[in-house]
């Protein structure tokens, strides 16, 4: 099935793009998701796994599933408010 | 009033939604944009949101805060966008009976707003820019 | 910025007293006028103050909390005259680097003002009027 | 020697003016000048029992001396501030 993935931030920038559309399989979980970026993504794999994933306005944990045609937001680590 | 936005935070806005013949007092937090950053001279910071999400977020820790202080109401705001020094890129107000409480949930709800809501901000100064990720400092 | 006023209290003043560009945090405490105290109904409180004498405290108490947190800078101002429900009586705003810092000198401020300024309030309400005095209660 | 009493809120009120001008000893104290207030207006005694003296800009200890013409502020319990 597949998954659109978001990028913010130092993510977005290495990535090069703010959006992606990925492959899992029927059943997949935040974890395999996880899996299947850093692989096409090696580059950033130490801040992926330093992210945590957001479906719709919540955080989940990694044995969330995944829905076809949903839309998963990668969140690096956060550094909004102030110093 | 939970918000993300491109202009200026106007603060009056935040104390107006929080106002209420009950509140005795009022704690506001403005996290303001300082003129250097773990050694480095900052000169602009750009904040960027998964905005509907922080929105979200946002109205999570005030709905939050109002029931764990009984008779607070809470307003948040961030802003995201390029920031000059002294500008603020958040502010945090909670109006309450007394002052106590007041004090105290406006600062659990920045500590929360730090933790969870999904901002990045990247510092930009005479020796470059760089994606902030955050430190035990606070 | 160390005043007693008789006009409404204008935070944006107070804001722009503390700012500076090594400051990352502002904390603003703003007492209102509530609608019940000590379980009587209030409609309106009328403030009067030893006026030179408040202005003097409300400076050394702002000297003292710039001293006790390097970095931080103090703004003071207490209204005096017959205030009506929801309006401020008292404005501490407190810029420090950090937020810590800022919450608590700007709580210590409040403390200090409460307890020193030659200032007093007369609550009015459908019972009646009365000076009131300190009590412990926060 | 004559010193000048400023009174404030319930003190003013319950004293009936703003101020008054005392005569004390030469050399009398703060101490000296509550005890005259006390015996010129015993009503207010119980609120003199609770109150502080400024001198200028400055709360004084009871043996604090007074100055001929100078001014004195009684200070009952104070109530700025905030709830």
């Amino acid at each position: 099935m597949r998954v659109r993935v978001l990028f913010f931030a130092a993510m977005r920038e290495r990535i090069g793009r703010e959006s992606e559309t990925v492959d899992v399989p029927a059943g997949a979980t935040v974890a395999h998701l996880l899996t299947a970026l850093a692989h096409a993504h090696p580059a950033v794999r130490p801040l992926l796994d330093r992210s945590r994933v957001a479906l719709g306005d919540e955080f989940v944990p990694p044995d969330a599933r995944l829905s076809e045609g949903g839309e998963a937001a990668v969140i690096p680590p956060v550094s909004g408010g102030t110093p | 009033m939970f918000r993300v936005v491109e202009a200026p935070i106007a603060v009056s806005e935040l104390l107006a939604a929080v106002s209420r013949p009950g509140a005795g007092a009022v704690a506001l937090f403005l996290g303001t944009v300082r003129d250097e950053s773990a050694g480095r001279r900052v000169e602009r910071i750009l904040y960027e949101a998964h905005a509907p999400m922080a929105r979200a977020v946002l109205e999570r820790i005030g709905r939050e805060i109002e029931s764990r202080w009984p008779g607070a109401r809470a307003a948040i705001v961030h802003r995201v966008g390029t920031l000059a020094l002294g500008e603020a890129s958040v502010a945090v107000a909670v109006s309450s009976p007394h002052r106590a409480e007041a004090f105290e949930a406006c600062r659990h709800a920045i500590e929360r707003v730090k933790a969870d809501a999904p901002i990045w901000k990247k510092e930009y100064g005479p020796d470059g820019e760089e994606w902030v990720e955050p430190t035990a400092r606070t």
